[in-house]
């Protein structure tokens, strides 16, 4: 195997989603420049990859449903909506923070 | 009788001078936030601040409404109520409190659960719905009753050591619903209430004081601003405090309750919600109690 | 008395359930929460909020310290105190209020000011000071008298629509002190009071609640960070709201309280303070009264 | 006289020090990229050239006092206090951002 591309990304979780990823919020991940079939990383791939990668909690239902980040799940891009983006179709560049928040319901 | 002709009393003036000598409130912003009246859902966790700091502002109406009764557990974050009241209706325990804070506002009790039955007229006489409640059900309904009534909303929720707070609908007819932001509700099992998952109490607390805060500036002001974005700030206590700020999407053309569905019959309306075509609970796929915390 | 063999009482377990599930405070940070006591300088706009969530989360000593008496313009802000209460002193309002709110501490009243003639010997009893004063010559007064009694300090300040928070000399003995931050005073011709300034009620709310929040992560920790860098926050409610997080410098080594000043004779010492000879009003250069707000 | 290298930067006041500028807490300004002796600009520089293009309010002493930021007022940095950062010797990067903060006393 050749040498891969690498991107520097920082990826948050909060609302409780850290629960899920070793019970820490920031983390500074290299992902792999492309998917598999060759396209550059976009969201919808980093969602996959840290399922992979990152997820140490195995619910993963807590985290996607039907190929996407479930309901109740808010994707941030630099600190605003992913739906603002592209969603996951956002291709991700060089220092990109993407943050992931669980919403919360409790008063 | 001679009151009536003055705008404000003079314990009014005693009372508010430190709010009323800022350019930001004013006289008149005194006077606007008098003739506001504001619905409070839920007198829990974000309700108690939220209703000490609207009432001592001088907010002219206030109504609170909550189906519960005031429990020793409740006592750490929800300050407004205290040992002697355990067993009042929260209603009632908050009144007595906010009375005694400032007997100026009418307050109005709703001591009952908001259903999808009773909520439009409960929130019609109302300018400003404050969701402090504890269930994404609850949150759906306030939202899809507030659109019909073209009421802004200032939502805030809370667990653990994190916060949340949006204000929806806001100037009505252009912000973004509840429904806009997230069009689909959770997954049942991945509600977790203030009862289960825990909640610290001064988190909770300065979310309620933030919803306060938001509702004051809303009501004071001459008009909305001419160009307003969404922004959902969240708060973590731990490991160092943070909040951060997050740019929001506006308004959903899709929106169910907000916009214009695909199928005219998805359409919320106020006919359907009459007919009790609406079922919150359903929506949201719990069977569990639906309380306000 | 059989009580006294129990870590914690049946009630409190009923009280303080909702925090203790949670990992960041759990059963051992309850009972140091229990053993703590704390110390508000202040029961006015910040001293309010953060007495009534550090009571409602079970700190098991609390002393309040204010020579000053209610008044109406306080109501709209100071949440603990009321109407009925107006002519009393806010220490006894205070403890009336957190007395009912949760019977289980023991509160601890000082009804006078805070001078440089007594906060040695009433400083001394207490773990953690949360400065909620109102004037720069009693924050110097509380920051020089903690580093010598070294003890950390949560302090926290507002005036319009402004706030700010830091926790100094945390840990003891490492974190900087308020003559660190700030080696001189402000003229006093640009000190503005929340009296002559205004201020809005939920500003200094949130920032009195963030104080509570602070001093219950700091009490109930098992131990101080390793590394731990000293931050203030900084909020604003208009236009938009906002918090910012600064990243503040350290310990001053030629700090007069808690470094070694070039000369020695600059050094504040308890020697220093017990004589008298360290005067923190003519060190502010103000000749107007100095109050808790 | 020819052109003048200038370098853009935020300022930002806060704690009421913005009644002071025009009531406007955020200021994206162009400054001269050197003083008037040739050296790059500084913050020492940018404070006086502060008092003289964007003050409104008369009271200079509101904002410096002998020379420098008065007592009571932080310097921030890059939210960093810029006793971290060199103090007034710190020279000005593009894109830098400078908060003043007023300190508040009430309570
Ligand atoms: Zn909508
Ligand atoms: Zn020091």
């Amino acid at each position: 195997m050749g040498e891969e591309a690498t991107l520097p990304i920082t990826v948050e979780f909060s609302g409780g989603l850290e629960l899920l990823f070793s019970k820490q919020k920031t983390h500074k991940v290299q992902i792999p420049a492309s998917d598999p079939s060759g396209k550059p990383a976009n969201v919808g791939f980093l969602v996959g990859w840290l399922c992979d990668n990152l997820m140490v909690d195995k619910r993963k239902d807590m985290f996607v449903m039907d190929g996407t980040v479930r309901n109740g799940i808010l994707v941030l891009i630099n600190d605003a909506d992913w739906e603002l983006e592209g969603e996951d179709e956002y291709v991700l560049e060089k220092g990109d923070n993407i943050l992931f928040v669980s919403t919360l319901h409790g008063g | 009788e001679s009151n009536e002709n003055l705008p404000l009393l003079l314990d009014e003036y005693r009372r508010y001078g430190r709010q009323m000598i800022m350019p930001e409130i004013g006289f008149d912003g005194q006077l606007r936030l008098k003739r506001a009246k504001v619905l409070i859902v839920g007198a829990g966790g974000l309700g108690s601040p939220a209703a000490a700091y609207i009432a001592g502002a001088g907010v002219g109406t206030i109504g609170i409404i909550d189906h519960d009764t005031v429990e020793h557990s409740n006592l750490h974050r929800q300050i407004i109520h205290s040992t002697s009241k355990v067993g009042m209706s929260k209603v009632e325990s908050a009144i007595t409190y906010l009375k005694d804070l400032n007997p100026n506002p009418t307050y109005i009790p709703h001591v009952q659960a908001l259903t999808s039955a009773n909520a439009l007229p409960i929130l019609t006489p109302y300018d400003l719905i404050l969701d402090c409640t504890d269930h994404p059900s609850l949150r759906y309904l306030i939202s899809d009753t507030a659109i019909i009534l073209n009421k802004p909303i200032v939502s805030a929720s809370a667990l653990r050591t994190d916060g949340q707070l949006i204000v929806l609908n806001d100037p009505p007819g252009s912000g973004p619903c509840y429904r806009c932001i997230w069009p689909n509700p959770p997954p049942a099992s991945t509600v977790t209430s203030c009862g289960e998952g825990g909640i610290l109490g001064p988190v909770v607390g300065v979310m309620g004081v933030l919803q306060a805060l938001e509702a004051i500036k809303l009501l004071s002001r001459p008009a909305p601003p001419e160009q307003k974005t969404t922004s959902m700030t969240i708060f973590s206590a731990f490991p160092q405090m943070a909040f951060r700020t997050l740019k929001m999407r506006g308004r959903r053309k899709a929106c169910v309750a907000c916009g214009e569905p695909a199928d005219a019959k998805d359409k919320i309306t106020k006919e359907a919600m009459e007919k009790g075509l609406i079922d919150h609970i359903a929506f949201c796929g719990t069977s569990a109690p639906v309380g306000l915390l």
